[in-house]
Parts: C-alpha cells; sequence; structure tokens
C-alpha cells in the first residue's frame, strides 16, 4: 500500500501526472472513487476487496480529463477496461500513467500497453461457475417461461442509466436512448421500454465487454444485467474463439471470418 | 406536413388482374400528408410520366410514390421524371406492387390489401426523404501502371494510344517479365522475343509513357480518380542520361559468376548487369548484394572503364510522388519453387528443372542458345519426361487449382525437344489434358500424333538418379493400368504458376483484396473480371490467376478500356447513397466519439479521421469521416455505430425505422 | 523417473518381441518408465476399418480411453500400425462430434481426447536424443539405410510433415549414433505388407527392390521402425531373394536396436538373436 | 373463427434477396402475403434493433435475408452480418425472446424459387407457433399506459 502511495506522491509532486484516480474512504463501511490533485492527499489512497468499483470509467469523463493527465489505479478489471478503451482509439499511452495492481495487492509499473497485455495473458477473463450455471439453468427453461422470468427481472428497472454511467465502455457523449429521430427507445420506463434498453446496451457491449461486471454493482434495483454480457461473452469464446482486450486485434464485431460458423441460416 | 403524390400503375393487367389498383389509390390518397394519389394503365409509358409531372407541378408535391414495378427496373426512369419536372429525384421512391405482390399472389382482397400496406410503407418513407445531388469527383488523367510484363505493356500501350498519360513501373531492371524469357509460344510456334521486342520498345519511345524500371510502388493514397502514389526509384548506381549502353562495364565486371535471373540460374551475369540483350531500357544497374565494391570497398573497375563517367556508387534511392487517377496492377506471377516436392528430386539432381528453366534451355537467346542440353554436364537428353501438374490441383501438399497453362506449354515443350532432338523420346505424365482455347486442342493433338510424344495418363511418384539415370516411377492408369518406369536423361516440372512474393503487401497498400493463394481478386468472377473491390483499381494478367498470353493480353486491353472509359470523364457522378458522419451543436460537435470501429468495419476504407477545430485551430475532437469518393453505400458502418453517429444518405435510420412502423401499423 | 504410458500392440508380443525388448531396454537406461496401457485391446489395423468403420473408431478409442482413465498424458506407441489408428482416431473423434458421440456412448466414456500420442521417432527425438550424447558409448560406423515404410509418416493432413516423402528424422539419429545415413530413393516405398500373408511373391518384389537399393548404394544395414517392415524385409528374405535371384545378407534392425548396441548393450539385449538374417556389424562384434 | 393470419416483416438486401423475390415474381411462383419486404442496401445495413421494433410493432415472425457468402455485392457487408445475427441471436435466445420466429437466410438473385419456399416455410412454422402474443403482452403496457 505504501508502496502505492509513495508512487502517487511522487508523480504528482514531478507533476508527471495532474490527478491520481484511486480508491479512497467511503461512507460507512465501503469504498470510493477519489480524485487527488496534492501530493499531501496521497495518504488516502486504499486499496482492498472492497475496491471493486471500475475507476476506468472516470477516464473518459469530461470532468476528469480538465484535471489533467491522470494517474489510475488499476487491479486487473481496470486494466482490462484500459486496453478496451485504447482499442477504441480512447485512450494513448500518453495520456495515463497505470498505476498497476496485482492480485496480490503489489504496485506494478507498465512500460506500455503492450505491458499490460503480456501481464493480462496470464489472467484471462474466466467466467465464474457459478454464473455459467445459473446461465445454463436460465437457458433450460422453456422460451415462455424464460422470457417470463426476465420480464420479472427486468420489471423493476426505472431507467436510472446507473448502470451506462458505471460502464467505462459506455462512453458516447450522447448515447442512442438520448436519440429521438427516431426514438429508438422509449424514454419511459415500461417493460417493452426496459426490455429494449437492455438489449441494446448487450448488444452494444457485444465483443467489448470486459467482464467487470460493474453495470450489476450499479444498479440500484440488482438486476442481474451482467448475466447478460457474461453469456454473450461465452459466446464470442464460442464463435470467435478466445477473447480478451487487446490494442492490435480487431473488434469482435467491426471484423468477420469468411468461415465464421453458424447453424441457423438457411 | 408533406404533400406526396402517389400513382398506381396497372401495368396492363399485370398488377390490376390481382390487385384492386383504383382501390389502392383510393386508400392511398386518404393518408397522411398524401395531397394527390390516383392510378394509370401504363406509369411508366409517355402520357404516364406526364401526369407525375403535371401533379408535381399543379399539386407542389414534395415527394412522389411510384406504385409499380420493381424499382430495379424503372426506378430511374420515374427519378428522371420527377427531376425534369423539378423535384429533387432521391425524393421519387418506388412501390413494388407487381414483382412482389401482383405477380405472386393470386386475387384477393388480401393482395389488394398487401398492395395497399407496400404503398404505405414507401410514402412513410419518402416523408423522411431529403433532396440529394450526385456526387461529383474529378479525375487526373494520368494512369499509373504497376509491372511491366506483356500485361502491363499492353495496358500502357492502349491508354498511351487512347490519348492519355501513362507512368509504368518495373521493378526489374528491363521490362518484359516472363514473355521475355519463353522461347516459343503456343499454339502458333512464334518466338516469344520476336512479338515482344517490338512492343517493348514502343513503350519506351512512345510519348505518352513514363517508363520508372528498377522501381516499386511504396505507398498508394487516395481514391478514384485522385490517387496518389509514391514510387520507390532503387538507386542504378548509374547516370542514365549520360549511359550510351556501349556495355563495356558489364563485359569488364570482374565478379562474373552470379546466376543468372533472366537465365533462371541456368547462366551467369556480372555485378553490373544488363538482364539480357534486348532490354529496355538497355543500360546496366549495379546489383549492390554481388558488387565487390559494395560489399568490400574494392573494385570500380566499371567506373574506370565507363567511356562517359556515367557510373555514379553513391547514389541513393530516390521517392517519387505521382497523382494518378486509376491504376492497373500487372505485376504477374511466378511458378513454385519445387523444391517442397523432394520425390521429385527438385534441387537435389541438376537435370531435373521447371518448365520456366526448360524455356531457357530451348530459346535461341537461352545458356546453350537453343540446343536442349542437360544442365549437369551439356549432354543432349536422350529421353526426357515432363510431370505436369507439379504443384497444381494438389490440395495435399501443393495448390487445389488448376494452373491453365501448363498442359499447353507442356506439350509446347515436348513439341520443340521433338523438334530439336529428332531420335529422342519423350514422355508427358498428365492428369488431364486441359486444352481449352482456340487452335490449342489442335496443338496438343499435333504433339501426340505427329511430334510422337508419348503421353502417359497417371502420376508420377517419385524420381530417384540410378547409374547416372534419372528413374520416373510413375503409373499409366489407362485400359491396361501399371506402374511405369522410365529411366529419363532430364525431367522437366510444370510446377505449379503461383502468385508473386510480396503480393500480399502490395495489395494491402492498395487496398485491394486477394484471394487465398495471394492471387488479387476481381471485383466479381464474371461480370467485373477486371475491377477490384476498389474503385479505380483494375487488374491485368497473371497477378489475378494464372493464364496465358493471349488471356493476358485481353485482359490488359479490357484494363486499358476500364481506364480509358474513366478518363474520357472530367468529373465522376457517382449515385449519393453514402455514409455521412453528423454534426451537432457545441459541445459535441458531432455525436460521433472517434471509436474507428466503423472505418474497421468499411470493406472500402471509405472511413478517414477528421479534426474538429475550433477558431483558432486547436483540435476539439477526433471524429470519423466518411471519403464520399470511396463509399459505396453499404451502410454496414451505420448499422455499427453504438451512438447513430453515421447515417446512411437514401436509406437513414429515419426511413427506415418509420418504413418498420408503418408496415406493422395499419 | 519419467513415466510415459506405452501401448505394445499385437506384433510388440509376438512377432516383433525384440522391437518391445530394445524399447524398452533403452527407455530404461535413460531413465524412463513405460507404463502399459492396463487391459489395452487391438488397435484397429486389420480388415476391420475396412469393413466397419465405427469398429474401427471404438477399439482404438478404447485404448484411449483406458490411457486417459489411467491419467496419462503422453502415450509411447511403437508399431506405426498401431500409431497411425489411434493418431487417425484422435484426429477424427476431433474432427467429427456426432462421431465422438457415438463412441463415447459405447464406450460408456466421455474421452477428452487429448492425450499426446507418439510413435518412436518422435518419442526418440523428444526423450533420447537430448540424452544421446552421454548415452552412446560404442558409436556405429556403417552406412545404413533408414527404411520409414508407409504408416510412419503418412496420412500428411495428420502428421503434417514438410518432408513426407523424403522424411528425415531418422537419418538424423542415425547420425547422431556414428552411422553414415545414405541418401537413397525407397524411404517410403511400399514394402507389400498388405499381401504380407495372401501373396508373398508380391512381397518378394517390393521389399526386393527396397533392399536391393539399400545394398547396391552401399548400406551395411536397413534401420526399421514397423514391425510390418521388419518382417517383410527380414522374415521374407527367401522371397526377396528368389525374386532378386541373388542372395543379399544385408541385416534389419529396429532402431531402437541400433540405439541400444550404441549405448553399449550386448547383442542379446538389443533382442537380435531373434532375427532371421544375422546382425554383424562392427558393434557387435567381441 | 378464422384461421390466424401472421404479420411477416421481411429485411432484405437489395442486390441479392431483393432481385430473388424480382426473380420470384418474374417467374410467377406463388407464396404467401403475410410477408412483406423492407429493401435495404445490404445486409450490413440491418440494425438488430429494427428487427426488435418489428416484434414491438407486432410482427409474428421477421426474415433476415441477403447474399450468400462471398456474394455479398460489397464484398463483406453480409459477413458482418452474420457476426451480428449470431451474437444477437444468443442473446434473444437467453432472454427468451423466441428465435424461432426469426429465420435468417441466403437468397441470391438467381433463386426466385428458394425465396417463395423461404417464405412459405416461414409462414406455416409461424402459424404453427401462433400469435406472438408473449411479446405482444410486454408491447402492449405501452398501449395500457398510453391510455391511462
Amino acid at each position: 500500500m505504501n508502496e502505492l502511495i509513495q508512487k502517487a506522491k511522487s508523480l504528482l509532486e514531478s507533476n508527471t501526472v495532474q490527478v491520481v484516480i484511486g480508491y479512497g474512504k467511503g461512507s460507512a463501511d465501503k469504498t470510493r472513487a477519489i480524485f487527488l490533485t496534492k501530493p499531501e492527499d496521497c495518504d488516502q489512497l486504499l486499496f482492498d476487496s472492497r475496491c471493486v468499483q471500475n475507476l476506468a470509467v472516470y477516464l473518459t469523463k469530461h470532468e476528469i480529463k480538465h484535471l489533467g493527465k491522470p494517474a489510475i489505479v488499476a487491479p486487473i478489471p481496470v486494466l482490462r477496461s484500459i486496453l478496451q478503451l485504447a482499442a477504441e482509439n480512447q485512450l494513448k499511452e500518453s495520456d495515463l500513467v497505470v498505476l498497476g495492481v496485482s492480485p496480490e495487492s503489489k504496485l506494478i509499473e507498465f512500460e506500455s500497453f503492450g505491458a499490460i497485455e503480456v501481464f493480462l495473458e496470464t489472467h484471462k477473463i474466466e467466467i465464474d461457475e457459478k454464473y455459467k450455471a445459473t446461465i445454463d439453468k436460465i437457458k433450460a427453461m422453456p422460451v415462455s417461461e424464460r422470457f417470463a422470468f426476465w420480464m420479472e427481472e427486468l420489471e423493476p428497472c426505472f431507467k436510472c442509466y446507473a448502470c451506462r454511467a458505471a460502464c467505462p465502455l459506455c462512453y458516447c457523449p450522447k448515447c442512442t436512448v438520448e436519440n429521438n429521430q427516431p426514438q429508438w427507445i422509449p424514454a419511459a420506463s415500461h417493460l417493452l421500454g426496459n426490455l429494449e434498453w437492455h438489449v441494446m446496451r448487450a448488444m452494444h457491449l457485444a465483443g467489448r465487454c470486459t467482464d467487470c461486471e460493474a453495470c450489476y454493482t450499479a444498479c440500484p434495483m440488482g438486476i442481474p444485467i451482467h448475466l447478460l454480457t457474461k453469456s454473450m461473452l461465452q459466446d464470442v469464446e464460442e464463435h470467435f474463439g478466445p477473447y480478451g482486450p487487446s490494442v492490435g486485434k480487431q473488434n469482435t464485431l467491426s471484423s468477420f471470418n469468411p468461415d465464421d460458423k453458424e447453424s441457423f441460416i438457411r | 406536413m408533406s404533400k406526396i403524390g402517389v400513382f398506381i400503375c396497372h401495368c396492363g393487367e399485370n398488377i390490376s388482374a390481382t390487385v384492386d389498383c383504383g382501390k389502392v389509390a383510393e386508400v392511398a390518397g386518404k393518408l397522411e400528408g398524401v395531397a394527390y394519389s390516383t392510378d394509370y394503365k401504363y406509369m411508366c409509358s409517355d402520357p404516364g410520366q406526364t401526369i407525375i409531372k403535371q401533379m408535381i407541378k399543379e399539386k407542389g408535391l414534395d415527394g412522389v410514390v411510384v406504385a409499380a414495378c420493381s424499382p430495379r427496373m424503372h426506378e430511374p426512369t420515374f427519378r428522371k421524371a420527377c427531376s425534369e419536372a423539378g423535384l429533387n429525384p432521391y425524393l421519387c421512391e418506388m412501390a413494388n406492387l407487381r414483382e412482389h405482390c401482383s405477380w405472386v399472389h393470386d386475387k384477393s382482397d388480401a393482395t389488394t390489401q398487401k398492395a395497399i400496406d407496400i404503398v404505405r410503407t414507401l410514402v412513410e418513407k419518402v416523408k423522411h426523404n431529403k433532396p440529394l445531388s450526385t456526387i461529383k469527383v474529378p479525375v487526373t488523367k494520368t494512369a499509373l501502371v504497376i509491372g511491366g510484363g506483356i500485361a502491363g505493356i499492353q495496358a500502357s500501350l492502349d491508354i498511351a494510344n487512347a490519348g492519355h498519360q501513362v507512368v509504368l513501373v518495373e521493378k526489374e531492371p528491363s521490362i518484359g517479365g516472363h514473355m521475355s524469357q519463353l522461347s516459343e509460344t503456343f499454339p502458333t510456334l512464334d518466338c516469344s522475343q520476336c512479338i515482344l521486342t517490338p512492343r517493348m520498345v514502343e513503350v519506351a519511345q512512345h510519348p505518352n509513357i513514363t517508363l520508372m524500371t528498377y522501381a516499386e510502388l511504396e505507398k498508394l493514397d487516395g481514391f478514384i480518380g485522385n490517387f496518389k502514389a509514391t514510387i520507390r526509384k532503387k538507386a542504378k548506381s548509374l547516370d542514365e542520361k549520360l549511359c550510351t549502353g556501349c556495355g563495356l562495364c558489364t563485359t569488364k565486371c570482374p565478379t562474373k559468376k552470379i546466376p543468372s535471373e533472366f537465365n533462371e540460374g541456368l547462366g551467369y551475369r556480372t555485378a553490373i548487369y544488363v538482364p539480357f540483350p534486348q532490354a529496355v531500357p538497355n543500360k546496366p544497374v549495379i546489383d549492390k548484394a554481388n558488387c565487390s565494391y559494395y560489399q568490400k570497398g574494392k573494385c570500380k573497375v566499371c567506373e574506370k572503364v565507363c567511356p562517359t563517367g556515367a557510373i555514379r556508387f553513391d547514389q541513393e534511392d530516390e521517392l517519387v510522388e505521382l497523382e494518378v487517377g486509376a491504376v492497373v496492377v500487372a505485376t504477374g506471377f511466378n511458378v513454385m519453387t519445387t523444391s517442397e516436392f523432394s520425390e521429385y528430386g527438385y534441387g537435389k539432381y541438376p537435370d531435373v528443372i521447371t518448365g520456366l528453366q526448360f524455356e531457357r534451355l530451348a530459346s535461341a537467346s537461352g545458356p546453350t542458345l537453343g540446343e536442349i542440353r542437360r544442365p549437369s554436364d551439356g549432354k543432349i537428353p536422350e529421353k526426357i519426361v515432363f510431370i505436369a501438374c507439379a504443384g497444381s490441383r494438389d490440395p495435399a501438399k501443393g495448390k487445389p487449382y488448376c494452373s491453365k497453362i501448363c498442359c499447353m506449354y507442356t506439350a509446347k515443350h515436348a513439341m520443340l525437344y521433338q523438334h530439336k532432338v529428332h531420335h529422342g523420346e519423350s514422355y508427358v505424365f498428365y492428369m488431364d489434358i486441359r486444352a481449352a482455347g482456340k487452335n490449342y486442342d489442335e496443338f496438343t493433338r499435333r504433339a501426340i500424333v505427329e511430334d510422337k510424344v508419348n503421353y502417359l495418363r497417371g502420376r508420377v511418384s517419385k524420381v530417384y538418379e540410378e547409374n547416372g539415370k534419372l528413374i520416373v516411377k510413375g503409373v499409366d492408369t489407362l485400359l491396361n493400368a501399371k506402374p511405369v518406369e522410365i529411366e529419363a536423361d532430364m525431367v522437366v516440372l510444370a510446377s505449379a504458376g503461383v502468385a508473386n512474393p510480396g503480393s500480399e503487401e502490395l495489395a494491402q497498400k492498395m487496398h485491394i483484396s486477394y484471394d487465398a493463394y495471394n492471387f488479387f481478386s476481381e471485383a466479381h468472377p464474371k461480370l467485373k473480371p477486371v475491377e477490384t473491390n476498389t474503385a479505380g483499381i483494375y487488374l491485368a494478367g497473371a497477378c489475378q490467376a494464372p493464364k496465358d498470353i493471349p488471356e493476358t493480353v485481353s485482359q490488359a486491353s479490357g484494363a486499358a478500356a476500364k481506364v480509358a472509359i474513366l478518363f474520357s470523364q472530367n468529373e465522376l457522378s457517382r449515385e449519393p447513397v453514402v455514409a455521412v458522419v453528423n454534426r451537432s451543436a457545441p459541445p459535441l460537435y458531432s455525436t460521433c466519439v472517434g471509436c474507428f470501429m466503423c472505418a474497421t468495419a468499411c470493406p472500402y476504407n471509405a472511413i478517414g479521421e477528421e479534426e474538429i477545430k475550433d477558431r483558432k485551430g486547436n483540435v476539439i475532437k477526433k471524429v470519423a469521416k466518411v471519403n464520399p469518393g470511396l463509399c459505396q453505400g453499404c451502410g454496414t458502418c451505420v448499422a455499427f455505430c453504438r451512438s447513430k453517429s453515421i447515417d446512411l444518405d437514401g436509406y437513414t435510420n429515419e426511413q427506415m425505422y418509420s418504413e418498420v412502423m408503418a408496415l406493422l401499423n395499419e | 523417473m519419467t513415466k510415459l504410458g506405452f501401448y505394445p500392440g499385437c506384433s510388440l508380443t509376438g512377432s516383433s518381441r525384440e522391437y518391445n525388448e530394445s524399447i524398452l531396454v533403452i527407455s530404461k537406461a535413460a531413465g524412463i518408465e513405460l507404463v502399459e496401457i492396463p487391459d489395452w485391446n487391438c488397435c484397429g489395423a486389420t480388415a476391420a476399418h475396412n469393413l466397419n468403420h465405427e469398429l474401427s473408431v471404438s477399439l482404438p478409442a478404447r485404448n484411449l480411453a483406458l490411457a486417459e482413465l489411467a491419467e496419462m498424458e503422453e502415450l509411447v506407441v511403437p508399431c506405426a500400425a498401431c500409431y497411425n489408428r489411434l493418431v487417425m482416431t484422435q484426429h477424427e473423434l476431433n474432427e467429427n462430434e456426432s462421431l465422438l458421440a457415438t463412441v463415447s456412448e459405447k464406450l460408456q466414456y466421455k474421452l477428452k481426447n487429448d492425450i499426446k500420442i507418439l510413435n518412436v521417432v518422435q518419442f526418440l527425438e523428444k526423450y533420447i536424443l537430448p540424452q544421446l550424447d552421454e548415452l552412446v558409448k560404442k558409436p556405429l560406423s556403417e552406412d545404413v539405410a533408414c527404411y520409414y515404410g508407409c504408416l510412419l509418416v503418412r496420412p500428411n493432413k495428420v502428421m503434417k510433415d514438410a518432408r513426407f516423402e523424403d522424411p528425415m528424422s531418422m537419418d538424423l539419429i542415425m547420425q547422431k549414433l556414428g552411422a553414415k545415413a545414405i541418401d537413397w530413393p525407397f524411404k517410403t516405398e511400399c514394402c507389400g505388407a498388405g499381401f504380407s500373408v495372401s501373396k508373398t511373391e508380391i512381397v518378394g518384389e517390393l521389399s526386393g527392390r527396397i533392399v536391393r537399393s539399400a545394398v547396391d548404394r552401399g548400406a551395411k544395414a536397413i534401420v526399421v521402425a514397423c514391425p510390418m517392415c521388419h518382417s517383410n524385409l527380414d522374415m521374407r528374405r527367401p522371397a526377396i531373394e528368389s525374386y532378386l535371384k541373388r542372395k543379399v545378407d544385408i541385416p534389419v534392425i529396429y532402431i531402437t536396436q541400433a540405439i541400444a548396441l550404441a549405448m553399449g548393450l550386448t547383442p542379446k539385449q538389443a533382442g537380435l538373436q531373434r532375427h532371421f538374417v544375422p546382425v554383424n556389424l562392427s558393434v557387435t562384434q567381441n | 373463427m378464422t384461421e390466424f393470419e401472421p404479420k411477416i416483416v421481411a429485411f432484405v438486401c437489395n442486390w441479392c434477396t431483393y432481385a430473388g423475390a424480382d426473380l420470384t415474381g418474374t417467374s410467377r411462383i406463388k407464396y404467401a402475403q403475410n410477408v412483406k419486404i423492407i429493401r435495404f442496401p445490404c445486409t450490413g445495413r440491418i440494425d438488430f434493433m429494427l428487427l426488435l421494433k418489428a416484434f414491438g410493432e407486432g410482427a409474428d415472425g421477421i426474415i433476415v435475408s441477403g447474399c450468400h457468402p462471398n456474394d455479398c455485392h460489397y464484398t463483406s457487408g453480409n459477413f458482418h452480418a452474420r457476426r451480428r445475427w449470431i451474437m444477437f441471436r444468443g442473446l434473444l435466445d437467453l432472454l427468451g425472446i423466441d428465435v424461432r420466429r426469426i429465420q435468417y437466410s441466403w437468397v441470391s438473385a438467381a433463386e426466385g424459387a428458394k425465396w417463395a419456399d423461404v417464405v412459405n416455410t416461414t409462414v406455416t412454422a409461424i402459424r404453427e407457433l401462433g400469435p406472438y402474443t408473449d411479446y405482444a403482452k410486454v408491447a402492449n403496457y405501452l398501449e395500457k399506459e398510453a391510455n391511462v
């Protein structure tokens, strides 16, 4: 921990960065994102198992960008998001300093995005067996029952868009839902609108999602929307091969293989 | 409120036989935004079109739906009519009542209802149509031809003779390509060089052709009519203006044992060299990799003997930028290095050679002056075996495709051998004799019947050497199918035609596609055989697939004609169905967030970057920009864009959305 | 001690016991234990694979299943025919899901089908070759002809050897042993094994040409890695000599025997006494 | 009671399936009236949201059709579309949206008969599945609210 605080301090002191994005104490027993601009504040930084928020979401936010060049405390989910953002031309190596945090809570400094990629080679996205089981269970339901199950799950959604706000990959300044010519997604939070919003959100993350679960964590109603993206990750893997964020590689849906296999087109 | 006119065509009885056209017109007339509606027997006829024109003027229509046949049939007709009446042609849409309704359903209320649904859908679409104007792009009337073989030569001459400028780029020191290496050509047995060299000279002397030899394409940017090409002119170590081509340097050069590329390694050349006597330009280059001076720092004999002082050791590669309107790719092919066929002993036994090497042996200008002598000891082979399909039609370890030219040149080789070695015996192992072409089958038949070439239908399993002979083990699969062994003096492999090394990189530089074997892909296998999928880049010759001289020349002339057609216009007009990236009010300027995934999805590389700047010139953001010259209007980017920042004119999100809504809501 | 799975197959327990003995003896010397698959059965290299495809896959699949159950990661299969059946089965089952399902159903076991199957040359290259410099005590000195036969290098879609018409792997091992591997054209020619029982005279001709070429090119021994090759070139010598109309005394040895001899083991340990054609090489003297 | 007539929307590309459907017409091959076509330049242009919208607006079935692989007028639009469909189909299936109600097909400009067959078999299949009441209930939620 000290290592991290020292590093953050020195980065601010040397003016290498102007802001450090990290985790600090939140209300009650929670942690929250903090934005440090002064070296002396760096002692507020902490890192433990409660720090699950994906800080990468701030890298594309206007308000944070205005603070200057950031250093970011980056456990594995954040590292994945950084690579994906880089692959999508939203970040350059020179835009930030990555303060990687290993699963053993050790500080890892990365020379380049390439180095992050090498590191992540040994920390691949793996979908938890319990989620796989849940997804399999849902898929095993008869179609009507499955639909009913989801309608019940989606019913409480009141379109607060916390899922969108928490997701590092939802960085469009104007989301499709804000588009009214045509009105792709009804603004009201009735069932149809909820369903259409979540289908669209999941599709927009197809082949991009890095499985950080920020959307689910953020959802005030606890709707298991992460199951959608997890299931799609499985689909990507099944149909198009192993997937992991990579700066050089083309996105799953903006690329193709002439030999892609399917069984449903006649 | 829109003022749309709906015009229902009976198409004689083609539509009205099953659809109640009057009813359709009546219902359409009551649709919101429809100002006029009528039906008529033949909408596409002169009087029919006149009704449309009149109503546009009379009612001040701002949109037209013609419900008739398929838009693939008459859309241009009706759009032109609208345009003549002063309505932007892209405000006119067609509802397909004939192919998609009246012809495929029986007469019933349901059929009429479907017709009404179709019309309503198009009315809703038209409400969202915008006036569009055709896109104009200027044309630079200079063509770049890459590759100076017979394909490039033919294309260059044709384009130049049409009165346009041509820059011909060849990577070797001389133009001529593989054709200059050939001895005689099938099916007439006329001497290859005799028919080729006059063309080569014509290229050199043509006022409209700029020849750059020893040069390669470095980079190609831009789009049809407006390419920017960068050419690397490799250093020849020679001042070409001073050189008279006397050849003294090449005779005095002390490094003499370099295998000659022109003679396929069967002869030697010097380090400063002209590839062959009839080379164009007939001026030498120094092969730096083999030159004593460049490698060891000593020699300079050529500089000493040169009477005009033309040698320039300090010369460097030069990059030349050219603006061209069209590109003809004519980079040719190569033959498979048959070393992967260890069972045939190529590379191990000197007397196992490729067909291209045999051409040099048979050529009067070759290392044996046209006598068939085997490389190992210079003896005239008494028995010679030709193996067809060495690597072709061999999915297991060669190429699955047929190389197309081998059957013919193998017949020619056997024939030439029989003409030169009268007492010799020749054998051809073949899979099929593919001699489709004018006078081709007659030619192979002549080889068999008149020249007594022994054709054996079967494959060769192995060639090995025993007691100074090459034992060819094969099988004759006809009639008394049996294994055959021939003790030969020489074996010639008709090795597969393959893409040139570096084709892949070249294709990527030009953004044209290539197949699994690195041959360049034509835009359509039947109807666009000389176009590539990049507008303005055309293909000629064997870089597209192995082909013989007549076919190559035809394709080259075809490509030249395409270039000439392009150059016959000062500006290009294109359908305005192109994608556009939106603009919005500050602080967004555009909803595009610059992820550029559309760019990777675009099949045409039509999407680039644009910097949005403030008044002081500071970059505010980088967004995608569609080059309308390159965009073909598929709309793949549109469906891909998450923030709906890119839209396709003619098929906008609003148009498609309202079509779906209208179709399902009566 | 390295432990590897081992599938001997029928030949190695019968007509080519010396192949079995020599591979075990050199493995032991190299500190490798070959553990037989418990209760192994026929590999299917019989007429079965022309008559009943499913059976021809199920037979080897059972062996693979037993190897998996015994938690073997690598499986050494010295007989070229056994190797071919096992490796083809693995390939086919990996390509054909429905066949895999049928076979798994039959076996009452879901194959993982990821065991690494090694033929004798692959085994030697991976486990013996790295130690060979230390193990060779009595280098060979003769010119030898390495004969691969058909099954060791085929089918190419599975083996993916760029030189499958002119393989070199055994040549390189023999050179390591001090012998000179001659360049000859019969490395992969047919020995006639398919007619070994039914039409011996054809074996005489086909094997005879192989033997003749080796002798004429100065080889003092033919080195093989397949029981069928061995029995045809060795046991069918009368038929060969009657085809060649001359006597030929060139011996035929397994590559594992050559290694055993070079390691300084006795001819008996290498099993040379089981051959029809006596083996007389410099290393078998004294 | 009259037989259920399903509403089916077809999203087709201009160059292959639209032309193929034209050929069905010129060949006078009859098919069911239930299917109505919307023309797109390319399958690559077909937004997945439009499919969802069609269900929302009461479609009982959907046909999506374009050029066979390697035949795309734009060389690769259909390849992109195919990837999108693979992902979209998986998502819909997980959500319990009945993927049997979306028929994807490749129909070339020469396959007039195939188009008729695709239409007829889809109509039969949807007829067997019945009206898409599950989705309609969700979609009508909207109307209920609007009526409040």
